[in-house]
């Protein structure tokens, strides 16, 4: 066993070894036959560990591999912390990931860091494999920075282009923020208890109760709420909740599988992931679960409403992505965090599956990525069109599709919560409804209705050759399409198959903890549940469906309909467009006032510190000191022997006054 | 246990060192380089062999080697490891070989000649018993490193050498003092000796100030910094590794002040939290506006130096491994950064961040390993720069909230200067037209610094067998410090 | 007051006026003369303390021979009056403040330090006391007196060294130069263009030849 | 204060004043180098004085004895410092204490 | 009476020699100072063989009635003067033949001055004391205004002399008044009756006032150190090498013997008033040498603040004190001879050389700072030899200087002077500036084109080169085991304290 969970994140690791190292120097195709390969093997094992956890109840597999550190006190370890939680995460990640693998032999052929990009993520697959596997917060860091550093290789990946290795760096330094509130957070939890494992935090989170912890002397909070806030924070980061977003759309730099699996699939839900795992933690502070809920649902609205505003095909699908986190986390702080679990799964699915069908289009095109230049591809990609619509469906949320499962239950369990702003979450998720399906379906129309705009204005907008400018879009190549039917049918039938279980079954068991008397919402939403198809007709019943439809009509009007109106709509609104197509100007205060701010604090700390006063006062002052007294005392030498003399005169002067008339 | 190896591991590179130089122009060098070359390797296996016998259990002194040097102030010639010297000594052998083995043809007998005696009495340093013994090692690393600097250094080098003699003789000779004042209560100069004098706090506060002038100058420290940052660019790279990841500033910490006046290290704890503090921020800042390659991982390297010290003086365990751990690792760190600087300079002939730009075309090797060492400066968990980082901050946060997220900003404000750094010289276009002429690491380079990348992710993977040779030790220092000496 | 007093008082206004005279007058000659004077004086005083051999040693020493060579110097040098710089009162200000504190302190300490030692000096004159001078000269003191003969030979060498003057013009072999010549100083080879007479060259070469 | 009869005192006073004198010549002398050496005699003229008194004060001879020998000394002394003046006439053609300012600082 | 002039054994050597230097020249006027040069050095040596072989180490005894000492502290600092000498005119040898000062005077004026300082360290009673002194002093005014076509040489005799004269004035006066205040010229003697005596006797007190001016003034303490940067600039480069280290010996051992022995009833009075000296010393020697682009200059300087260094091991009154100071000026005389033995290889030019006697005057030239640009890539041995002289005297581990810094600094704080051994600490590290100034200016910067191209320095022969070397090796050795000096010093002194 402990072998077989071994080899699940490990597999991936050699393989982005071997990529990595000899892939340059071996044929390009040995790089994706030994990472997909690895892949494979890791999801099928995975799906083994699955099986077990969950028909052979396994309910929790906690092996440990050898200790990290001895510190006397404690002992830090490396292990695997297998219970359904973790066994659903890492069949998500290693079935995405595996797809994304097989995608990318298509979507990649050309590019000459072939093998490098295999590397990296099979890299990633790793490190998201140790943070869902791990059973102490340690090893969950080490993956957690790991996918991090995955990212920012990937985001980067085009190294040339100015904007990859900002964007990279961007989203580094923003986790990075985050990682600032984690390991606080983490801190905290060792002062306190002493331990980094999980068990061991979950068996003693009672001592917490109560204790307080002080900034400085005199002020004091709750240990638990600031220890929450900083894990959540680290959260934000990861999974990129305002106002820590706005690396998530630059990340879109990168290249669009990774979009698929890293920022939208698996890496951005790890912050989720995280909470639920700390469940037991989280559920001791309603401060915290409040502050959750709150983020998480402006980070939906206000996501989903700078959606409605992008041309680029990948940032829809990225600003709908951070909407969809929003979602999560709102389930999060409900404390319905199976919902978050269970809309992290479904949305795993239908948001690879859009990226991956947006990438399709992408290479159908040659790298084109405006939505005001395609158009029509509905007839000439008919597999991309029908799963992108099919993930479309899920995403908006439509019966019976997946999204409708985990999407619904998160809007009803913000109802029923209990703490403060779940009222203002919940209009805010239902009001985004209506907006994920006005952008998801603006999408749509735009890229596989209508007429195309490609071609004439696309003239040179690109490196391509003119050859290939001329040759319509195609279809991809298979390696393309089977992922997307893959992933289309996982976005299909995922939420009706799992939504029992999983919900309102006992599948997540012990691992995760709802105090359900204090945070009722999921024992209110279980308490209506009356089995699938009940659910699915009262769909019917519930304002959201009828949003949704809202959404998709408003959409169909302002792209197919009338195009013209779009844009006298953007003239009426006028100031407000100007701040929606300025992302509410986050990115430009941090531009103006973070960034710069900090630049011109470093050049004062140099100018001011390290010239004026580590340099200029106590070097050179001190030079100067020495230099002038040197100069005053030359003076004195006069070079006459009277003053010589005198002086010799007025020593001895000096010795008998002091020592002769003092007695 | 007759033969003295500690002896040995310091006379053998010193004396190595006077032979290179004795030879240095015979046959166009070719000798002195090799002799230098077993002079390092052979540092390096005796370095092997003492970290393979020594008996991490126990937090006594091993390998003791006593004889009476200077009989009037009773000074003895004793040396002896213990856990906190043995990882300074096995670093110390690991960056010598490095040192030693980079040096292409052509490079001066004299250079390695003077790296060899500073590894030697960098050696005699971690493992001095007796404190004049310690201070005359201290201080005699400064004459090679001031002539090596003041010889091969670069433009500024003239100012930056005198500069960094300067400051760090000022700084010790307060330790000179002191080591008088303790001589002269306890009539011996063995540290083991004082380690149990009972001192007022008055005198444990003077003292304090005299070994802080010390080793924060060493360290260095705020305010006493201003010579490393000229003395580290302006060095050249072997000299600046020896001077950067040595350590010995630090290590004087452990060894002299904190044993000795516990106490006052007490009382005035909060103010040295405050420094570190200042200089893990202060230094992470200035890191940030540098646009000299040198500089900035200088800048980084003292940044980490302040958590280092933070580590000393939150009196926790947690943290004080965490500290002695960022040591090595950010020893290594530095070093390798240092290299991949010198690495770029040699083909480019600037470590100006400008010049350089969009290496990773033409120099994929380079790059990758720039980009993997970057993140162990950062702390990515799995380098070694993690370890000691995390530690240091959970011991911070456990000190005091807010100390604690002072200590974590180092997760932001390193990241933010390294992947500057990296930006500007691994990625982004080609801004230099040289760039896309020069050729990748050659099998040396590549060689050394991928063992300083194995030797981190090792280290960072499973750091306790490191941690375990110093465990017993830094328990006695946490024990011996909670013991008052009033 | 006794004659010895009297004598003492006198004796005493004529020293340190003649002493004031040696560091004020005009011409170094006065100077001179005037220490000469201050010799009498101090030996006259040193023999009413009973000192007679050292006082007349002191004249014929002093007055006999070294004031003697400094007249003779004086005058071999033609050292006219000199002027004071011309801002001289204004050194002189802070030369008698620090003199007049100086003594006042000294007088202080001395009337303090000799409190004790009131009784009168004994001048028992008498021949007796150049011969024990004389026995502790060349007995206790033979050391010393062979030290004081090295010094005096000192004196003779060093004046000697110092004032000789060589001729400049004087032909004598410098053995050291001559030892420390090396053979390129000696001999110098110069290479030259060997020469091979042109057209020009010996028109060149006959019209020299004509001129 | 000591009375009117010459003591010690009066004797060690004279050689103070003679002392100060001298000393005060020395320093306020801007003249030629040759006065400077007549002051340097008195200098140690007084302290002579101050053996002889004190030899007589003890009557101990070593004080005269002492006053012998610094007789020579001083003699041997003048004579350098002629010959020295020499050499310095030779040189600069004066001996003018104000030019002696060659080196400084 | 009858004594054995068997212990005069060294001084009659030395007097000897000076006899037949004598003799020779009277014989063969015109001879240079070859054989001269040869029986010095001979004579320095058979004293020195003389001194060891008929000193009785363990018992301190005093002969010729009183008046000389022979213990094992003088038989140390005698040997070291003889020593000093002898390597001072090995490595001078070159450069009293480039300055024409090749003559047999020069010798006898060096056998008087030694002779003198053999008479000073020996000396036990005020009159051989004195005349000691003088015979000590009075050559050495001669020796600095040897070179008598040299302005600077000239005026530098001068101010030595009238300021020599006038600190023996002092000294002599404060010999006096001791004399007063105790009855007798013996130092024993005064030893006995000045036991009880405090500063309340305040003609012992006034003696002591002038008899450390006079001291002070040889020690070139400040403010009595006005001569100094003067005297070495213009003597001739040997004779300065012989005044900052021979006759220092001697004054150190004078100072000690007079504050632990006849005059230990004031010892507060010493203390402090040597304080007072050390701490301007220090304060000066460092701070102006700063300023000097002259190596003697600077040196002079140098030799100024350890001289301070020097008074803060002797201020401690205690035979700690006494030996940490005596073990420094030996560190001292050793690493000066290093340093002055490189400068008296370089090419020294003086006005007198231009020929130029019009009276105008031009500095001599050679011993400057710059000078010594790029002095490496001439001549790397000078530049090393320079290279350990200006570590040692800074003191730096591990080189011998650094003990003497150890040992006095140690003493003065352990016996409680702790201002003073901070302002020790920080005057050295502001003279370090300037010693690492002269390195970097040999190591580090390089002539500029064009400059001192053609400028070849001459040649060192082959002995003093070794003897040079071996010196310069020597600070590193003794650094490496400064037990050999420093336990001499110590036991030295150790057995003969009291009668130092």
């Amino acid at each position: 066993m402990t072998m077989m969970l071994a080899l699940i994140p490990l597999l991936p690791l050699f393989a982005a070894l071997f990529a990595g190292f000899f892939g340059r120097r071996v044929p390009r195709h040995w790089s994706h036959w030994v990472c997909c390969a690895a892949v494979g093997i890791s999801f099928i094992l995975s799906a083994v560990v699955l099986y077990k956890v969950v028909v052979l109840g396994f309910t929790e597999i906690n092996v440990t591999l050898y200790t990290w550190l001895d510190l006397g006190s404690t002992k830090l370890t490396i292990g695997f912390l297998v219970d359904p939680l973790s066994a659903l995460m890492m069949v998500v990640v290693t079935l995405v990931s595996f797809l994304v693998h097989v995608y990318t032999i298509g979507y990649m052929k050309d590019d000459p860091g072939y093998a490098r990009f295999f590397s990296y993520i099979a890299f990633f697959t790793f490190s998201m494999l140790m943070l869902v596997m791990s059973d102490n917060f340690l090893q969950m860091f080490f993956g957690w920075e790991g996918v991090g550093l995955a990212s920012y290789l990937l985001i980067g990946f085009w190294h040339t282009r100015p904007s990859a290795t900002k964007a990279g760096m961007k989203a580094f330094l923003m986790n990075r923020v985050g990682d600032f509130g984690f390991i606080v957070g983490i801190g905290l939890l060792f002062a306190t208890l002493g331990t980094l494992n999980f068990g061991e935090i979950f068996a003693r989170v009672d001592e917490l109760q109560g204790l307080n912890v002080s900034l400085w002397p005199g002020l004091e909070w709750s240990l638990l709420t600031v220890a929450c806030i900083g894990l959540f924070v680290g959260a934000m980061g990861k999974s990129a909740q305002v106002p820590l977003h706005t690396w998530l759309p630059d990340s879109m730099e990168g290249p669009t599988p990774i979009s698929a699996l890293i920022h939208a699939a698996t890496m951005v839900t790890a912050g989720i992931f995280m909470v639920a795992r700390m469940s037991p933690v989280f559920e001791g502070s309603d401060t915290a679960l409040s502050l959750m809920i709150i983020v998480g649902a402006t980070t939906a609205i206000s996501m989903a409403v700078l959606g409605l505003v992008q041309n680029d095909i990948k940032r829809v699908v990225a600003y709908s992505t951070l909407s969809q986190l929003g979602y999560m986390t709102v389930a999060l702080g409900a404390s319905a965090y199976s919902a978050a679990i269970f809309h992290l799964m479904t949305h795993a699915f239908f948001k690879a599956l859009l990226f991956l069908a947006a990438g399709s289009v992408i290479i159908a095109l040659h790298h084109e990525q405006d939505l005001r230049k395609m158009g029509g591809l509905r007839k000439l990609m008919p597999i991309t069109y029908v799963t992108s619509l099919i993930g479309a469906w899920a995403l908006v949320g439509l019966p019976p599709f997946s999204g409708f499962f985990s999407k619904e239950p998160i809007i009803e369990a913000a109802r029923f919560a209990t703490v403060t702003g779940h009222t203002y979450a919940y209009w805010a998720l239902t009001l985004g409804v209506f907006l994920t399906a006005c952008y998801t379906f603006r999408m749509i129309f735009l890229a596989f209705h209508g007429a195309p705009r490609y071609g004439a204005s696309s003239h040179g907008s690109h490196k391509a050759s003119h050859k290939e400018h001329h040759e319509a879009p195609k279809e991809s190549p298979k390696v393309v399409t089977i992922p997307l039917i893959v992933l289309a049918v996982c976005s299909v039938f995922a939420g009706i198959l799992f939504i029992t279980p999983m919900l309102f079954g006992d599948y997540f068991g012990t691992s995760i903890y709802g105090n359900y008397v204090a945070h009722d919402a999921m024992a209110r939403l279980y308490a209506n549940w009356q089995g699938v198809l009940h659910y699915l007709l009262h769909a019917f019943q519930t304002l959201p469906f009828w949003l949704a439809l809202a959404g998709i009509a408003t959409a169909w009007y302002f792209t197919l309909s009338a195009p013209t109106a779009a844009d006298r709509l953007v003239k009426t609104l006028g100031a407000a467009y100007g701040v929606l197509k300025h992302h509410f100007y986050i990115d430009a205060f941090y531009e103006r006032v973070i960034v710069r701010g900090t630049h011109s604090a470093a050049s004062w700390f140099v100018r001011g510190g390290e010239r004026f006063w580590s340099e200029g006062v106590l070097v050179q002052g001190t030079t100067r000191l020495v230099q002038w007294g040197a100069q005053s005392l030359r003076y004195l030498q006069t070079g006459y022997l009277y003053h010589y003399a005198f002086a010799m005169v007025l020593g001895l002067l000096v010795l008998m006054t002091w020592w002769g008339i003092k007695k | 246990m007759n033969v003295p190896v500690l002896s040995l591991l310091i006379w053998l590179p010193i004396i190595a060192g006077v032979a290179v130089l004795a030879v240095r122009n015979v046959d166009g060098g070719r000798p002195s380089r090799w002799l230098a070359n077993a002079a390092a390797w052979a540092a390096f296996f005796i370095a092997v062999y003492v970290l393979c016998r020594f008996q991490s259990t126990s937090a006594a002194m091993q390998f003791s080697e006593r004889v009476m040097w200077i009989p009037y102030f009773g000074i003895e010639y004793s040396l002896g490891i213990d856990g906190l010297s043995v990882l300074f000594i096995g670093m110390n052998a690991l960056i010598t070989l490095l040192v030693i083995a980079a040096q292409k043809a052509g490079s001066k007998g004299s250079y390695l000649s003077a790296l060899l005696i500073t590894s030697g009495l960098t050696y005699g340093a971690f493992s001095a018993r007796d404190a004049v013994l310690f201070y005359i090692f201290f201080e005699a690393m400064l004459i090679p490193m001031y002539l090596v600097i003041g010889v091969f250094g670069g433009a500024q080098r003239k100012y930056a050498t005198t500069k960094f003699f300067l400051y760090t003789l000022f700084g010790s000779l307060f330790m000179l003092l002191a080591l008088f004042y303790l001589y002269g209560v306890s009539q011996t100069f063995s540290l083991q000796a004082w380690h149990h004098l009972p001192l007022s706090l008055y005198m444990q506060l003077i003292l304090f100030g005299a070994f802080f002038m010390a080793f924060a100058v060493k360290t260095p420290m705020w305010p006493l910094h201003a010579w490393a940052p000229d003395a580290y660019a302006e060095a050249p790279t072997g000299a600046a590794i020896m001077l950067a990841s040595t350590k010995i500033g630090a290590y004087g910490f452990l060894r002299l002040l904190l044993p000795i006046v516990p106490d006052a290290a007490q009382v005035l704890a909060p103010w040295m939290i405050g420094l570190s503090l200042l200089a893990v921020i202060y230094f992470g800042f200035v890191a940030l506006a540098q646009t000299d390659l040198k500089r900035l991982i200088a800048y980084s390297s003292i940044a980490h130096m302040g958590l280092v010290t933070l580590g000393f003086f939150l009196f926790d365990a947690v943290a004080l491994k965490g500290a002695v751990l960022l040591m090595v690792s950010n020893g290594l760190v530095v070093a390798a950064l240092f290299f991949c600087a010198d690495s770029l300079e040699k083909r480019l002939g600037s470590y100006r961040l400008t010049d350089c730009g969009g290496i990773v075309k033409a120099m994929p090797w380079l790059a990758t390993l720039l980009v993997f060492f970057a993140m162990a400066n950062i702390g990515l968990p799995g380098t070694s720069g993690f370890v000691g980082e995390f530690l240091v901050i959970l011991g911070a946060v456990g000190y005091q909230l807010g100390v604690g997220l002072l200590a974590a900003t180092v997760v932001v404000v390193g990241a933010a200067y390294t992947l500057w750094m990296v930006r500007r010289v691994v990625f982004g276009p080609v801004t230099h037209s040289s760039v896309s002429a020069i050729t990748d690491l050659g099998m040396r380079e590549r060689l050394l610094l991928s063992v300083l990348a194995a030797v981190m992710l090792g280290f960072g993977l499973w750091p306790q067998p490191l941690l375990g040779m110093a465990d017993a030790s830094i328990t006695q220092l946490l024990a011996h410090m909670a013991l008052s000496k009033l | 007051m006794s004659f010895s007093a009297f004598l003492f008082y006198v004796l005493a206004v004529i020293l340190l006026a003649s002493a004031v005279r040696v560091v004020s007058a005009r011409q170094p000659v006065h100077a001179a003369l005037s220490l000469v004077l201050a010799f009498f004086t101090m030996a006259a005083l040193w023999i009413t303390l009973g000192a007679e051999f050292l006082g007349l040693a002191l004249v014929v020493i002093y007055v006999g021979a070294v004031m003697v060579l400094f007249l003779f110097v004086l005058m071999m040098l033609d050292v006219r009056q000199t002027d004071q710089s011309p801002r001289w009162r204004l050194h002189l200000v802070p030369a008698l403040v620090v003199g007049a504190v100086m003594l006042a302190e000294i007088v202080l300490l001395i009337v303090n330090g000799t409190r004790t030692k009131t009784e009168s000096l004994e001048t028992s004159a008498s021949m007796e006391n150049t011969r024990e001078l004389g026995e502790l000269l060349f007995e206790d003191y033979l050391y010393s007196l062979e030290l004081v003969a090295v010094l005096l030979l000192v004196g003779m060498i060093a004046a000697i060294v110092l004032t000789h003057r060589q001729s400049r013009f004087a032909k004598r072999q410098e053995p050291a130069e001559q030892n420390a010549v090396r053979r390129d100083d000696r001999l110098r080879i110069v290479s030259m263009q060997a020469e091979t007479e042109t057209e020009d060259d010996t028109v060149h070469s006959s019209e020299k030849r004509e001129h | 204060m000591p009375g009117l009869e010459p003591t010690l005192t009066h004797y060690l006073l004279l050689a103070a004043a003679l002392l100060v004198i001298s000393l005060v010549g020395i320093i306020a002398n801007r003249r030629n180098v040759l006065v400077l050496l007549m002051a340097v005699e008195l200098v140690l003229l007084s302290a002579n004085l101050n053996f002889v008194a004190f030899s007589a004060y003890y009557n101990d001879l070593s004080g005269q004895v002492m006053a012998m020998f610094v007789l020579a000394t001083v003699a041997v002394e003048s004579a350098v410092g002629l010959a020295l003046l020499i050499l310095l006439f030779r040189r600069r053609g004066n001996i003018a204490i104000q030019t002696l300012d060659v080196m400084k600082g | 009476m009858t004594f054995s002039l068997i212990p005069l054994l060294p001084e009659l050597t030395l007097l000897a020699a000076l006899s037949l230097i004598l003799l020779m020249v009277a014989l063969y006027p015109s001879q240079d100072g070859t054989a001269a040069y040869r029986l010095t050095q001979l004579a320095l040596w058979v004293a020195l063989l003389a001194l060891w072989l008929t000193q009785d180490i363990e018992e301190p005894q005093l002969i010729m009635n009183g008046m000389l000492l022979r213990s094992t502290s003088t038989l140390l600092m005698q040997s070291a003067a003889l020593l000093a000498l002898s390597l001072a005119l090995l490595y001078g040898r070159a450069s009293l033949i480039r300055q024409k000062l090749w003559q047999p005077e020069t010798f006898m004026l060096f056998l008087c001055s030694t002779l003198g300082v053999l008479a000073v360290i020996g000396a036990y009673h005020f009159v051989p004391l004195f005349v000691g002194l003088e015979l000590m002093a009075l050559p050495l005014y001669a020796m600095v205004a040897l070179r008598k076509d040299d302005a600077l040489s000239i005026e530098a005799g001068l101010k030595y002399f009238f300021l020599g004269a006038l600190a023996s004035g002092f000294m002599l006066y404060g010999i006096s008044l001791v004399y007063g205040a105790t009855g007798s010229l013996g130092l024993l003697a005064i030893a006995h009756l000045a036991e009880g005596f405090g500063s309340s006797n305040t003609l012992l007190l006034l003696g002591l006032i002038f008899i450390v001016a006079g001291l002070a003034f040889k020690l070139s303490a400040v403010p009595f150190h006005m001569w100094a940067p003067d005297v070495y600039r213009g003597a001739p480069t040997l004779v300065t090498l012989f005044i900052s280290t021979v006759p220092k010996l001697a004054v150190v051992v004078l100072l000690l013997r007079l504050m632990s022995g006849p005059l230990s009833s004031l010892l507060t009075e010493w203390q402090t008033m040597l304080a007072l000296l050390a701490v301007l010393s220090m304060i000066v020697g460092a701070v102006v040498a700063i300023a000097q682009p002259n190596l003697k200059r600077m040196l002079a300087y140098s030799t100024i603040g350890h001289m301070g260094y020097l008074l803060l091991g002797a201020l401690v009154g205690n035979t700690d004190g006494s030996s940490a100071a005596m073990f420094y000026i030996l560190t001292y005389a050793l690493s000066n001879l290093v340093a002055f033995g490189v400068l008296l290889s370089m090419n020294e030019t003086s006005d007198g050389d231009s020929k130029n006697a019009d009276g105008k005057i031009t500095l001599s030239r050679g011993s400057d700072l710059e000078d010594f640009r790029g002095l490496y890539q001439r001549s790397p041995i000078r530049a090393v030899l320079m290279t350990l002289a200006m570590l040692s005297l800074a003191g730096v581990p591990p080189l011998l200087g650094f003990y003497g810094k150890f040992a006095v600094i140690a003493v003065a704080l352990i016996n409680g002077f702790v201002w003073l051994s901070i302002i020790a600490i920080l005057t050295s590290v502001i003279a370090a500036f300037y010693y690492l100034r002269v390195v970097r200016l040999m190591l580090f910067s390089s002539r500029s084109e064009g400059e001192g191209e053609g400028e070849i320095l001459p040649a060192i022969g082959v002995i003093p080169r070794t003897v040079l070397t071996l010196n310069g090796l020597a600070l590193l050795a003794l650094g490496l085991f400064p037990s050999v000096l420093l336990d001499t010093t110590a036991q030295a002194l150790a057995w003969t304290f009291g009668l130092l």
